[in-house]
């Protein structure tokens, strides 16, 4: 079991804000954009889902097209080390709270391209996984059942605790900095700054600054964003 | 008009519209989902969406402008919702004319544009282009419907040409021709099936919206909302009579809304060019000769 | 053309071996020296004008390379490859060999692939430098002495799935026949050098494993 | 001595001054000030612009037997207002750091001073004239006046233009002196009041002849359709403020002599009687007016260089004012009127946006251009107010001149005239918002990454303008009373007005409430934003999405070039075709006679020449006709 790590955030005191956090996270359950990123082969199990037999807007799910919109990360396949690259530049550019599920054995262990050396193996080295749907393919029914079980670990969040994995990508970045590192080498950079966002958003823990953090800046190119000046 | 029924317009018709609109979004996706066979979103579901976009915990802008954007292409729907009449508020609505609310709906539309275009992504722009384009097509036929309705009325004001269709009869009677015209257009003006190019998901990733995310994609979706309420209210003003009150006036407006949305999913879509080509050609050969009998 | 018209052909070519194999077939295998003029010929005289492939063989016992070139002719519809060999090299002198981009334009699109891929060098192609596989730095990854499994077991982790509901499966004597570890980590690659010998192994804990399980009974 | 004597004496001399220190440093100092000074003029003789008497100047001229006078009307007090307004802003923005940049450039920038004075005295000559023979005078000095700034600019282009240029205002010329003639032919005298007496007296055929030469003469100063190929070019190619100033108002002075020759001297009633029942003169002018709107807004919309685009568009709106007051009837006339305030403001305010990003950026080219708005967020507010005015959406001022010839159209009944109005107005959205996406939004370009804002010298002048732009369209109440005098002055029916907009018995105007609703609804949806969304955070413009593919700087992540592919799909084919054929066919008829112009215009002296030329021609066509009656 893992350590709990504390965030720097201020306490919220307002009595009504608890109330007003369980419906926002009631909602979020409610409603789920998803951004299929079709990688592999189990792509094709979610236009079944999405159509008439099985249905999923009925759960409130939608399918989107930009990382920006969408809520779940869906990977359906297996991961090459050049898909990988993208996939987190996709998961980067995504606005918490994102849930990422990852579907087929391939995303779980990398299937049957374990030998391979250009495939990923275990995905939540290098994203936080929020559930893994096993099996080569999943049938549709496998990916509603996932899907359900993400919106339950969603509402239940505050209980369970499941449904904020999100969160680990900023709490312990230092941590999936690394893994990225040792595949992409060390110059690896993407164009959203994970740790600024921590800063902002209050997500930064301990853990969010290590070595490899501090690798990242020595060989980032700031894309510190356009501001107004007026001289 | 005194202060406090000033205020109370002020609030309750965006209100309204808000509410309404909303239904109108879920009636929208239950007519998209029981064509395809299938159950459809609950009863909530537009609620939840906008509650949850604006409720993200983490939101990225791409500037001054692209917030500015969303706000103007809110505003601007805001500010047309009062300055139509609904039955019971129409103080304030007796300002402005149909002239003016056309001219109200191009400001969301500026808005938004704005604002894409400062996300600097170019399926944004595209998309832009598609709908400035596709706006072009579908304001010359709702311009000689409006001005066929005005002439017919013989006012420019909302509350006169309900007044009118009130002691007359309502305007499609009067004006079937026109009417049909008017439909078509208001199909353009929603941007759905046959004309939603500038949206084209698989193409250029849903175009305007590229770049929206959490409370800038929920400000378009309010938006959305009051879209399908002006269009449908606007519409049942111009030739279904209006309403003495929403008892009558609202399913109404559920039923213009209901109407283009049944036939659009069972389109495609039209390229630019076909759009403008088919805008031009049908509901403007219709509103002239409409007009020729009117004048 | 008949067999013996393209045979005079390719007859022209120095200890060329020419081998029949079908009607659209033929195999010849010629010496890395007298390859080129055997593409030029032809492509020149017999209308050979399409490189469909240039395929890379390891023959690491040999300490050889074979390289295939098939070379397609619509009017014959007959596939002539080209079989030569070359020598292999050594990490620091890497092989090399003469690029045909001059007579076959696609040449260049194969002969990076077989660059990236086995580490042939061809003198006189446009472009040889990295082709798919950007993120990748090591040695070329389909030589026979680069030791794949041993490089996934370095690079990843693995996930460990044990949930409760195969505990009890396993604690009734049920559950999974080969578990995955046991698979990879059958005799320690890092010892071995040929995969021959870990693929034995790897039967071997297979085998025992059914034994032990009472399968196959 | 009378008010008007003293604005003549003062312009007079501040040409003198301008024309003697205009090498010197002290000039962009001075010549503000001395704008100042003319403004103040202008503003003691206000009282004519709240229905006050004409201001009479107390000289005349005596000219080879011609009497002529000067007279400052509503109508002249009101167009030079916005001359005085936009040559001040042009002086205020060539003063400081764009001025030193144009010199610095090898522009001769004493001449650019001094051509400003001059088209100011001019203008102001011409708008103070109070007979025929005044108003020709006017026109003339006028006319050379605006080719003086147009061939400052060093390019080729500029010169074949400005050429091009000339060729066609002597034709305008030409045709307004025969007119002229044919007026004085009657009656022996030149005075205004002898238009309407002669033209009723005049047969049918001759009434035909006299509209038109009158009409061509003003519609090539204007523009119009079919005489507007000179000036889109020309105005673009003008160096900076001189293009603002050009843009804004030179073009006016055919408005001007419009409204002051043919609606007040001719009327309604004059040009109804012309012509049969079905087509009269009115409804050939309205279609002129309309399509004016129409084509060149959709030339526009081709033009891949800012400048070029906001001329092409100037071209387009002088038909909304044509439009307007042809409709005769108060609304409708007021908007005509208004237009031409609110459109000298926001055309003058972007050709300087445009002109700013030219400044620090070096082109105008609006495919090289982009995502400036983050390092010049001034000229960037100061763009966007202006195309809000331009494409006429509230709460901005060209908003309430559109909204009055619109309601003007639908009052007078003319679907086709208000559909060809709105489909002016939809193409002017589509090519201002391709206009400031392409300048302002999208992605910034690495060699711009250094950009700054202008220097206040130019900025104060164009967020001056912008003010103007939002205040007469949030209170048009500001300006309406200008435009009853000269209604009444004119002899239009005068509009009923209020701070707020106009009173109409079917329907008014008023823009404190539509402004106030639209402010409303943005504090709203501001509000919503802001406080019910969560904290946002800015990201690069690489951090975009891309189907997962990484940005860099040396592969262009932008949308500018053939930015309406569709729409150009469609009438494209119409604009090569047609719109070419008749470009080619009208410069073909003018280079026949400029080849007789471009002798005079070679000549040492050509204003010398060409006036002796001019009177001679005057005093020869009066012989020949005199002995003809």
């Amino acid at each position: 079991m893992k350590k709990e790590l504390k965030i720097k955030q201020k306490e919220r005191t307002n009595p009504l804000a608890h109330v007003f956090d369980d419906f926002i996270r009631f909602c979020q359950s409610k409603s789920l954009f998803m951004l299929h990123y079709c990688t592999g082969c189990g792509a094709i199990e979610l236009p079944p889902a999405m159509t008439s037999r099985f249905d999923m807007e009925r759960l409130g799910i939608q399918p989107m097209v930009t990382p920006r919109q969408a809520d779940i990360l869906l990977i359906t396949g297996y991961v090459s080390i050049k898909t990988l690259k993208r996939v987190i530049l996709t998961y980067e550019q995504m606005q918490s709270p994102k849930y990422v599920i990852g579907i087929c054995s391939c995303t779980v262990n990398g299937g049957m391209y374990w030998q391979s050396y250009a495939t990923a193996k275990k995905l939540n080295e290098y994203m936080p996984v929020d559930v893994y749907i096993a099996g080569c393919m999943p049938r549709p029914e496998a990916v509603m059942a996932g899907l359900q079980r993400l919106k339950d670990n969603i509402r239940n969040d505050k209980k369970e605790h499941k449904g904020s994995a999100w969160k680990d990508y900023f709490k312990r970045y230092d941590y999936y900095l690394g893994n990225q590192q040792a595949l992409f080498g060390e110059d690896w950079q993407t164009p959203t700054d994970i740790i600024a966002e921590a800063k902002l958003y209050g997500l930064e823990t301990e853990e969010t600054y290590g070595k490899h953090t501090k690798l990242l800046e020595k060989h980032q190119t700031p894309l510190l964003p356009q501001e107004m000046r007026i001289k | 008009m005194n202060a406090l029924h000033l205020m109370a317009e002020l609030i309750f018709m965006p209100l309204i519209a808000f509410i309404v609109g909303m239904m109108m979004v879920l009636m929208m996706r239950k007519i998209s989902a029981r064509l395809q066979r299938r159950i459809g979103p609950p009863f909530f579901q537009p609620l939840y969406d906008i509650v949850k976009l604006y409720g993200k915990d983490t939101q990225i802008s791409h500037g001054l402008i692209h917030d500015i954007g969303i706000i103007m292409a809110v505003g601007g729907y805001i500010g047309a919702e009062i300055l139509l009449p609904v039955p019971g508020m129409e103080g304030i609505a007796a300002k402005g004319g149909v002239i003016t609310l056309s001219y109200f709906l191009m400001i969301p539309s500026l808005g938004m544009a704005l604002g894409v275009g400062q996300c600097a992504n170019p399926n944004g722009s595209i998309g832009i282009s598609r709908a400035l384009t596709a706006m072009l097509a579908y304001d010359i036929p709702f311009i000689l419907v409006v001005f066929g309705a005005a002439w017919h009325y013989q006012s420019t004001s909302l509350i006169g040409m309900i007044e009118y269709q009130q002691v007359h009869q309502w305007g499609i009677v009067e004006m079937p021709l026109l009417a049909i015209a008017g439909l078509f257009a208001l199909q353009g003006m929603l941007g759905k099936q046959p004309f939603e190019i500038y949206i084209a998901p698989a193409e250029i990733a849903t175009g305007p919206m590229v770049e929206m995310s959490g409370k800038y994609m929920g400000g378009l979706f309010v938006m959305q909302t009051f879209q399908l309420y002006t269009a449908g209210v606007l519409y049942a003003s111009l030739f279904l009579g209006g309403g003495t009150s929403f008892l009558t006036l609202l399913p109404k407006a559920f039923l213009v809304v209901a109407l283009p949305m049944s036939i659009a999913f069972m389109f495609p879509r039209y390229k630019t060019e076909d759009v403008i080509r088919i805008l031009w050609k049908w509901p403007v050969m219709l509103g002239l000769i409409s007009l020729a009998f009117i004048l | 053309m008949n067999k013996v018209q393209i045979d005079e052909i390719l007859n022209k070519v120095n200890g060329i071996k020419i081998t029949h194999k079908r009607k659209t077939r033929i195999r010849v295998d010629v010496d890395a020296d007298s390859l080129p003029t055997l593409l030029e010929l032809i492509k020149g005289r017999a209308s050979y004008i399409h490189l469909s492939a240039i395929t890379c063989v390891d023959w690491i016992a040999d300490n050889q390379f074979e390289l295939v070139y098939h070379v397609w002719s619509y009017e014959e519809k007959c596939l002539i490859s080209a079989h030569t060999r070359i020598d292999r090299g050594s990490e620091k002198n890497p092989a090399k060999y003469i690029s045909v981009y001059d007579l076959f334009k696609p040449a260049d699109f194969f002969e990076r692939d077989i660059f990236e891929m086995y580490g042939v060098t061809f003198i006189g192609s446009p472009r040889m430098e990295k082709f798919i596989l950007t993120e990748w730095n090591g040695v070329p990854p389909m030589l026979k002495d680069f030791d794949a499994e041993a490089y996934v077991q370095e690079t990843f982790k693995w996930t460990d799935y044990n949930p409760d509901w195969l505990q009890e499966l396993t604690d009734q004597g049920g559950g999974i026949a080969v578990k995955p570890e046991d698979i990879r980590t059958a005799g320690n690659t890092h010892n071995m050098s040929t995969h021959r010998e870990r693929d034995k192994a790897k039967a071997a804990a297979v085998k025992a494993n059914d034994k032990m399980q009472g399968w196959k009974q | 001595m009378t008010l008007l004597d003293h604005l003549f004496i003062v312009v007079f001399s501040c040409l003198i001054a301008i024309s003697v220190v205009r090498n010197l440093p002290i000039v962009d100092k001075l010549a503000p000030v001395l704008y100042g000074l003319i403004l103040i003029m202008l503003v003691r003789m206000a009282s004519v612009a709240y229905g006050g008497d004409a201001y009479l100047s107390s000289f005349s001229l005596d000219l080879l037997g011609f009497k002529m006078h000067w007279q400052f009307t509503a109508l002249s007090w009101y167009f030079a207002i916005i001359t005085l307004v936009a040559a001040l802003a042009s002086a205020v923005f060539m003063s400081g750091d764009w001025g030193r940049q144009y010199r610095e450039g090898g522009g001769n920038y004493g001449m650019l001073q001094l051509a400003l004075i001059v088209n100011v005295f001019s203008m102001i000559l011409l708008l103070g004239s109070g007979d025929l023979l005044s108003l020709f005078i006017g026109w003339e000095f006028v006319s050379w006046a605006s080719f003086l700034m147009m061939v400052l600019s060093p390019s080729k282009l500029a010169k074949k233009s400005a050429v091009k240029y000339i060729v066609y205002a002597m034709t305008g010329a030409m045709a307004l002196m025969v007119a002229i003639v044919m007026i004085y032919a009657v009656n022996d005298s030149l005075e205004f009041e002898q238009i309407s007496i002669v033209f009723a007296q005049m047969s049918g055929s001759s009434q035909v002849a006299l509209v038109l030469l009158l009409f061509v003469a003003f519609a090539i100063k204007m523009g119009l359709l079919p005489f507007h190929l000179w000036q889109a070019v020309a105005y673009a190619e003008t160096p900076g403020p001189g293009a603002a100033f050009l843009g804004a108002i030179s073009s006016r002075m055919g408005m001007f002599t419009i409204v002051l020759v043919i609606v007040q001297f001719i009327g309604l009633g004059g040009l109804k009687s012309v012509g049969t029942s079905f087509a009269n003169m009115q409804t050939l002018l309205a279609w002129v007016a309309a399509l004016t709107t129409i084509i060149p807004t959709y030339i526009a919309l081709q033009q891949h260089d800012a400048k070029r685009l906001l001329a092409w568009h100037g071209v387009g709106q002088g038909g909304y004012m044509l439009l307007g007051i042809i409709m005769f009837d108060s609304i409708g006339s007021a908007g005509g009127l208004m237009h031409v305030l609110n459109h000298a403001s926001y055309q003058a305010a972007l050709f300087m946006t445009v002109v700013a990003v030219m400044y620090r950026t070096g082109t105008s080219d609006l495919n090289k251009l982009g995502g400036l708005v983050t390092q010049m967020p001034l000229t960037f507010l100061v763009m966007l107010i202006g195309i809000i005015g331009l494409a006429g959406l509230p709460p901005m001022n060209g908003f309430v001149s559109k909204w009055l010839v619109y309601r003007s159209l639908l009052v007078n009944g003319q679907p086709l005239l208000f559909v060809a109005a709105v489909l002016g107005t939809l193409g002017t959205i589509l090519s201002v918002y391709k206009l400031i996406h392409n300048t302002f939004l999208g992605q910034l370009r690495l060699e711009h990454q250094n950009v700054r804002e202008v220097p206040w010298s130019m900025l104060v002048p164009m967020l001056g303008l912008s003010v103007i732009v939002f205040i007469t369209g949030f209170m048009p109440g500001l300006i309406l009373p200008w435009i009853a005098s000269v209604q009444e002055s004119v002899g239009l029916p005068v509009i009923a007005h209020h701070l707020g907009g106009i009173e109409y018995a079917k329907g008014g105007l008023d823009m404190i409430w539509v402004s106030g609703i639209l402010f409303y609804g943005f504090g709203v949806g501001a509000l919503i934003f802001y406080f019910l969304g969560g904290k946002s955070k800015r990201v690069h413009q690489y951090d975009n999405y891309a189907g997962g593919h990484f940005l860099t700087s040396d592969v262009r992540y932008h949308y500018s070039n053939n930015f309406y592919p569709g729409l150009m799909h469609l009438i494209g084919t119409w604009y090569r075709g047609s719109f070419q054929w008749l470009e080619n066919s009208i410069v073909s008829v003018m280079s026949f006679f400029s080849v007789f112009f471009e002798n005079i215009y070679r000549a040492k002296q050509p204003v010398m020449l060409l006036l002796i030329g001019v009177v001679l021609a005057l005093l020869a066509l009066y012989r020949n006709l005199g002995v003809g009656a």
